[in-house]
């Protein structure tokens, strides 16, 4: 166990140092989703439940093959699916999985105030540790993504792990494992990167998309999780995938900016008036305050 | 007093937060990695009995095969190795694990008998016995040996059998091997369907 | 015999906060203090350990909220009872022109306050909106699984309102703090029994002073 | 399939249809995609509805539920027209070059059906459906077909007989050889005619014909395309000729025997094509050897019958391997019966029950309507949600002395007694007595799978049986052993099959089902040697394949197929060598796959006449000059020395030896060419012949029940039934995850269909058909659009299956608790005897 300590590299709400912080050669694992040869057939969904043994939850039937409008704290894993008329006429019906994008920015990490309660190692895995989570549920408003999702029995956040179970024993994820078409792929970044680019670059020359493109957004430091787009120009067609996801401003002003206004002012604050009190003192010496008083006696 | 180990552990926890008081935490603040839950589970090879592309599963059970285990599934996943899904399973597959450890099984012998309204149970012998019966009553009260024609049909036109999907070669086999002998022509399967 | 609001009392004392106000007021100010501890915790991994130290980052979480509420409910009882009386007025103007005077120890040069000087009033008046500010802020961030992905800018404008809010209640807090218990000597007193003496009733709010003993010195009735 | 899942890999177009495997089969469906990525394939997907492989397609048409038929012979066409067509391969491996009798009749002269119709018996005389040739007789017909109904109780008329020494053209110009009565026929489907029967705007069909026969333009042999079918075209009354049609055109464009090729069956269940395969159907024995007839006086008149013999041009070669019938045969029988099997009383050749009539599916549950079938079991089978007309299967049962069933959750057939809408009074009116057997699951059981590659799996327990279950083996054992131990202490009728049944399993209560493989592998019974190779097997030990079987009672065999499968060396299927050192997804070291562990069908195609691959790049077999014989990365499927100059037909199981563009005489019943016909139900008359709407030879049943709809009675939105990927069958419903994924069953309706009822998604809706009702959630979507048939507007719905009366949501009371099958049609392709539970016609209001 302690040699995990060496694969962590960041940590939510966490003074000091990190022990793992670039001591360990780095392997950033990587999950790519090619949007255009997934059959939305949940076998994702499923492995993710049965792995990761997350309990039944109530679904209705809601006019689409979409299990849920969206994750749940006991469902990681949820494949969107979106009917698009293209400009031609033809049809497509857009699947795309959904689940934490494992950003290398994490917003939830940069918003979560309890130490240890997120981390993320040094292969790119951002982990929530729920023994640490207090329940703020910041990480919620720090993503860009819609991911983690509160528990309200537990008062926790919850959300897919990258099956950090598996990939620390040399096993890739549960639903990258299931995939039967193969739309999900795992491997190193730089590796997944290459073969994404490749099938783009096969879709823009071959399969008539020309707008075929990877999604790594950039503005999140890019993701622990890919998508090959058919039209990388609209990725909000895939179930409002965003376009340029970041950290939400307020998140990087309040951690940013304000936190270091707010510990300068409270801390100027406390040696101002200190100091105050060192050169005026208070506005009345003891021995004032005792003298008798004048005035009207009752 | 003899301190419990209950008590050690409040003890420590107490001293735990006494040290958080001064800014150290002596619980580690890093991740607690989750530990592989088929870790030292048992592995099966099988087959998914589903559709017909005949995936290659691995059934993983809690228990070592040791005697006085009786074997939990807790975890089915696809076999790498099978040329076919390569380790891929569809999301019924994935959910194997709960087709074998599911609440809602047929755990023992049931009849309901002419005119009733609920199931009342019966013991396997019973069952059996009884319907060995039926079908022989049956077969010799119905038994064709010879049809208008004159010719030899041996054959039995008032029991039907109808097989299912996820039935194995070898029971299939000894189905049609048994229902031959009795001469049974209404012998139908999923497959035709 | 029931207590109200500048009865004079025996001794050369003055009842400045009857019980109930007393009382509000500490309400208010344990919540304050561990709303700010806890708040603290969750504003900085360097206080984090506040947290742990007040029972664990869950227990925090759980009763910050509600602390909370509570503060509300106590700021609110105190705009009952006093935002009749944090009116600006005329002489308050006075008195922020003077301020320099004030932090140089220069009271003698100060416009005559009344009940309440002006930086009192101000600070009145910024805890109360900074609570208004905090208490619908603190309600997005209670309960965040409860707002919609489409409304998610709630979120985003509350987690920034709220620790600004905040940060301006603690600056008001530490001026409070330092005024009633560093320099104002028989401040503190005050909201522990309730009165003060003529003295620093004339020393620090002449015109209440003086309102005091025209009316002690009315016939009575 | 003639192919595999894995070598789709090695495709480079495909054609899918009648199929989503996408949705039902999505981890073969990993190889079609392996070949988009790979190979750059491209991949057509036609479906009444855009599908989940739709979604992945580069093409889709929307087709009107059951005209395939008229898209298909669209292409044929227009493969024709284009020379788009493999002309070596149609010259010398298939039977274009035959010259068909000058009597024979196409629909076109014969106002839409082929000559021989007796319309009164609505059947063929199909004496016409033949080659010219010489030396008739020498070949009776293997295949008899069963119509529905009570036997005619009387002897066969004698067979009709193909020529020994067949004409033909090699050139292919005489106006009556079968390429030109090919072109002939498929003439009349017009890219128009395309366009009026199949709902396919013109434009849209010429680019996937273009597309589809563009990997043979000009006659270039190096591409393969594959066409990729399932139930969509198996469930009608045409389902057969829908196949037929695929493998024309497979023919035509020299595609079967091809890595990436074939006409490729999904087969949708885990092992019905194991069941299929060990004759758990009425019309077959094990390996589809014919079942006897009661004409068949003798076994040497069954052989005889069964048995053909080469019908060819004089101067090829046809293998003709079922000519070996009579081995087969003697072998199964001296499998079952042993010792009691002699030469002297025929290989107790009596004991097989003798059949002349239909004892199909849809045909057994009418016996039970009407009284014949009086008892039932059901062992995982549940026939009450399965159909067709649910209802007519509950009455049936309600009419039953009992029934059988084996199952692990509660079904709808163990409790037809109280399917919704019984009340507890009428509850007490019905006389059936019902068993339900705790059975286990495939987990809880060893055995073997037949995939549909046709790649026999073994599986291994995992765990005991919870609770009260037996393992089914056991149950079947036991309810056997009980009834011949009531034959032996009291005699009853012609108990000698039952007493003499072998049964030598080392725990008669529950055959280790090793053994049981073992038995069908077949073993020598006394010692065998091979003349060429004066190899020696002693009594008693496995067969190494079906060359060694003897039609003398020497060897025994369950099956001949499956014959190898368990060897000296062990249980082949349970072999785990994943290797494929030819790349092709071969694995021949993985299981075992039948016939002799060959992997491609007809592989010999895949070469020229000269016996070179048409595709260097993708080698399978091939003709080794050096060693005289063929070999290959897979095992050929041919006789290994026959030299190529010998000019042996590569399709050895027809007695041609090649492929048959014609099928003729009584291998189908309705036709030798396929013509397209309607749906039983249909929206209109057939724009090809409208005197002519159906499939003249199919039938329909007479009780109350049986009942079919037409547009004048209001009917008039076609609807068609399917599976979802996240349930499976009506088995997961018991399955909370599955439940989670499809909580509730739902209607699929175009959005303009819903707009004009004032329906939206969510809502409830009843889907009625002549038959009986279904009330499901709307699921209103732009993936199916409304279609112009011939000329008119016609709308088209779709409804997942999987829902029933008990299960989760049922049982929590979520959903309406009615059967899709409700509402389907109870008639039946006249050739696999498949109902038609796609394409019948329903009406829609709001519920």
């Amino acid at each position: 166990m302690s040699q995990e300590t060496l694969r962590i590299q960041k940590i939510s709400g966490h003074a000091g140092s990190v022990p793992g912080e670039d001591t360990q050669r780095q392997y950033t694992v990587c999950k790519l989703i090619d949007t255009t040869t997934c059959i939305g057939c949940k076998a994702c969904e499923v492995a993710c439940m049965e792995w990761n043994d997350l309990p039944f939850g109530e679904t209705v039937f809601d006019n689409s093959y979409q299990t849920m409008p969206e994750t749940r704290w006991n469902y990681w894993n949820l494949i969107l699916f979106n009917e698009h008329e293209r400009e031609d006429g033809s049809l497509m019906w857009l699947m795309r999985k959904n689940q934490c994008m494992h950003c290398a920015e994490p917003g939830c990490l940069a918003a979560c105030p309890s130490d240890g309660a997120i981390v993320q190692y040094t292969n790119g895995i951002v982990d929530f540790q729920q023994d640490k989570c207090i329940g703020c549920g910041y990480c919620i408003t720090g993503c860009p993504f819609n991911i983690p999702k509160f528990n309200k029995e537990t008062k926790r956040v919850y959300k897919c792990t990258l099956c950090t179970d598996r990939v620390s024993q040399g096993l890739e994820p549960a639903c990258i494992k299931s995939c039967p078409t193969g739309c999900l792929h795992f491997g190193s970044k730089d590796d997944m990167k290459y073969l994404a680019e490749q099938r783009a670059k096969q879709l823009r020359d071959h399969y008539n998309f020309p707008k075929a493109g990877v999604y790594d957004p950039p503005g999140v430091g890019g993701t622990g999780v890919i998508y090959v787009l058919h039209d990388a120009s609209q990725p909000e067609l895939y179930g409002g995938l965003p376009k340029d996801p970041r950290i939400p401003l307020s998140v990087k002003l309040w951690k940013g900016p304000l936190k270091w206004l707010g510990n300068i002012a409270m801390v100027g604050g406390l040696i101002g008036l200190f100091a105050h009190y060192l050169r005026y003192g208070p506005k009345e010496r003891e021995e004032e305050a005792k003298e008798p008083h004048e005035g009207a006696q009752p | 007093m003899a301190s419990s180990r209950r008590d050690f552990l409040k003890i420590g926890a107490v001293g735990g937060t006494a040290a958080a008081v001064f800014g150290f935490d002596l619980k580690p603040a890093f991740a607690q990695l989750r530990e592989l839950k088929i870790e030292r589970a048992n592995e099966t090879r099988s087959t998914c009995p589903y559709c017909a592309v005949g995936c290659g599963t691995i059934i993983y059970t809690i228990g070592d095969r040791a005697k006085n285990v009786t074997a939990q599934v807790v975890h089915v996943e696809g076999d790498p190795d099978h040329p076919t899904n390569r380790g891929t399973l569809c999301p019924k597959g994935s959910s194997l694990q709960q087709e074998i450890m599911n609440d809602r099984r047929l755990l023992k012998p049931l009849v309901r008998r002419p005119g009733g309204t609920e199931w009342e149970d019966i013991s396997w012998d019973d069952a059996i016995s009884e319907i060995a019966r039926r079908v022989k009553k049956t077969r010799d009260e119905t038994f064709v040996e010879k049809d208008a024609a004159g010719h030899t049909v041996n054959r039995l036109e008032s029991i039907a059998w109808i097989g299912g999907c996820t039935d194995t070669n070898e029971f299939n086999y000894l189905v049609v091997k048994a229902m031959h002998a009795l001469g049974v022509v209404h012998l139908e399967n999923q497959a035709r369907v | 015999m029931s207590e109200h609001a500048d009865q004079i009392l025996p001794h050369g004392r003055v009842l400045r906060y009857p019980f109930g106000e007393r009382l509000n007021h500490w309400i208010a100010a344990f919540s304050y203090i561990y709303l700010l501890l806890t708040g603290l915790a969750f504003w900085s991994p360097w206080l984090f350990w506040i947290a742990v130290l007040m029972g664990g980052g869950q227990i925090s979480r759980t009763l910050h909220p509600w602390a909370g509420l509570i503060f509300f409910y106590a700021v609110a009882r105190m705009h009952g009872y006093w935002s009749a009386q944090m009116k600006n007025t005329e002489v308050d103007k006075q008195w922020w022109r003077s301020i320099s005077h004030y932090v140089q120890n220069e009271d003698d040069k100060m416009p005559p306050a009344g009940r309440y000087n002006a930086g009192q009033k101000a600070l009145f008046w910024s805890f109360f909106y900074a609570a208004i500010v905090l208490l619908l802020t603190g309600i997005v961030l209670w309960f965040p699984e409860w707002i919609p992905w489409n409304l998610r800018w709630l979120r985003y404008i509350s987690v920034f309102l709220h620790p600004v809010a905040a940060l301006f209640t603690i600056a008001n807090f530490l001026i409070h703090i330092y005024m009633s218990a560093f320099a104002e000597r028989g401040a503190f007193g005050s909201v522990i029994h309730g009165d003060v003496t003529l003295h620093f009733a004339k020393r620090y709010h002449p015109a209440w002073y003086d309102e005091i003993v025209r009316r002690a010195n009315a016939p009575r009735k | 399939m003639t192919n595999g899942w894995v070598d789709m890999k090695n495709t480079d177009m495909m054609l899918i249809m009648g199929g989503n495997p996408a949705e039902n089969h999505p981890c073969g469906f990993k190889w079609p995609i392996e070949a988009k990525r790979t190979r750059g394939a491209k991949m057509i997907s036609v479906d009444p509805r855009f599908t989940r492989t739709s979604a992945v397609a580069d093409l889709f048409c929307q087709i009107r539920a059951g005209t395939d038929i008229a898209f298909l012979g669209g292409v044929i066409r227009y493969a024709l027209e284009n020379n788009c067509i493999a002309k070596d391969y149609l010259v010398n491996f298939t039977n274009a070059a035959f010259i068909v009798r000058s009597d024979f009749k196409l629909p076109a002269d014969t106002d839409g059906v082929f000559s021989g119709l007796n319309a009164a018996t609505q059947s063929y005389d199909r004496s016409t459906w033949n080659y010219a040739g010489a030396g008739g007789g020498a070949h009776p017909d293997s295949v008899a077909t069963y119509a529905p109904g009570q036997a005619a109780h009387g002897a066969n008329p004698p067979a009709p007989t193909l020529p020994e020494k067949v004409e033909y053209d090699l050139t292919l110009q005489n106006p009556n050889c079968v390429f030109q009565l090919l072109k002939k026929h498929y003439s009349r489907y017009t890219p128009e005619m395309v366009e009026r029967i199949t709902g396919i705007p013109k434009e849209q069909f010429l680019k996937a014909a273009e597309l589809y026969t563009s990997i043979r333009k000009d006659g270039d042999m190096k591409k393969a395309g594959t066409i990729i079918y399932a139930v969509g075209w198996t469930q009608h009354t045409f389902g057969t000729q829908i196949i037929r049609t695929a493998a024309i055109l497979q023919l035509l464009l020299g595609n079967v025997g091809r890595a990436g090729g074939g006409v490729n069956a999904l087969r949708g269940h885990s092992n019905i094509q194991g069941a299929t395969d060990m004759a758990g159907l009425f019309d077959n024995l094990p390996g589809y050897l014919k079942v006897p007839t009661p004409a068949d006086a003798s076994l040497e008149a069954w052989m005889k019958r069964i048995t053909p013999t080469a019908s060819k041009p004089a101067s090829w070669d046809s293998f003709n391997y079922y000519s070996n019938t009579p081995k087969f045969a003697v072998s199964y029988l001296k499998a079952l019966y042993g010792d009691a099997a002699t030469k002297q009383n025929s290989w107790a050749f009596d004991y097989l029950p003798k059949v002349d009539r239909n004892y199909s599916w849809v045909q057994m549950w009418d016996d039970m309507y009407n009284g014949t079938v009086k008892g039932m079991l059901a062992f995982g089978m549940n026939g009450v949600a399965i159909g067709p007309d649910s209802k007519k299967n509950i009455d049936a049962l309600k009419k039953a002395d009992f029934l059988v069933v084996g199952e692990i959750y509660p079904d709808e057939t163990s409790e037809f007694w109280k399917s919704p809408g019984i009340t507890k009074d009428e509850m007490k009116q019905i006389q059936t007595t019902v068993y339900r057997l705790p059975c286990a699951g495939f987990a809880e059981k060893d055995g073997s799978f037949t995939n549909s590659a046709r790649w026999v799996l073994w599986k291994n327990t995992a765990l005991p049986t919870p609770g009260d279950c037996r393992v089914d083996q056991a149950i079947v054992a036991q309810i056997f052993l009980k009834i011949r131990e009531l034959y032996k202490k009291d005699s009853g009728k012609f108990p000698d099959p039952i007493l003499n049944l072998t049964w030598n399993y080392s725990v008669p209560s529950s055959p280790p089902l090793a053994e049981v493989l073992k038995e069908i592998n077949g073993k020598a019974l006394a010692d065998l040697e091979d003349p060429a190779t004066k190899q020696q097997i002693k009594a008693g030990q496995q067969l190494p394949g079906f060359a060694w079987l003897k039609d003398d009672g020497t060897t025994s065999c369950g099956n001949w197929i499956y014959s190898g499968s368990f060897t000296e060396a062990g249980n082949q299927t349970a072999r785990r060598d994943p290797s494929d050192p030819s790349g092709l997804g071969l694995h021949l070291g993985w299981g075992w796959s039948w016939p002799a562990n060959r992997r491609v069908l007809y592989n010999r195609a895949s070469c020229d006449v000269d016996g070179k691959p048409w595709d260097p790049t993708r080698k399978q077999v091939w003709w080794n000059e050096g060693q005289q014989k063929w070999v290959g990365n897979d095992v050929p499927d041919f006789k290994v020395d026959s030299k190529p100059k010998d000019h042996m037909g590569p399709f050895i199981m027809n007695p041609e030896g090649v492929g048959r563009l014609f099928a003729p005489l009584a291998a189908f019943a309705d036709g030798p060419f396929s013509e397209f016909y309607e749906p039983i139900e249909s929206p209109i008359d057939n724009p090809l012949h409208p005197q002519q709407t159906h499939n003249p030879v199919v039938k329909r049943f007479k009780t109350p029940d049986d009942k079919y709809g037409t547009p004048k009675d209001g009917y008039t939105v076609v609807c068609t039934t399917y599976r979802l990927t996240e349930l499976y069958h009506y088995w997961t419903k018991n399955n909370p995850m599955n439940v989670q994924l499809v909580p509730e069953p739902f209607v699929e309706i175009a959005a303009e269909m819903a707009q004009e009822m004032g329906l939206t998604g969510g809502e409830k809706v009843k889907v009625t058909s002549i038959r009986g009702e279904y009330i499901a959630k709307a699921m209103v979507t732009k993936r199916i659009k409304p279609m112009m048939i011939d000329g008119k507007k016609v709308y088209q719905i779709g409804i997942p299956i999987h829902q029933g009366y008990r299960g989760i949501a049922e049982d929590e009371g979520k959903d309406a608790r009615t059967l899709v099958n409700l509402l389907t049609p109870t008639v039946f392709d006249p050739n696999a005897y498949t109902p038609e539970f796609k394409g019948f016609l329903v009406k829609l209001e709001k519920a």
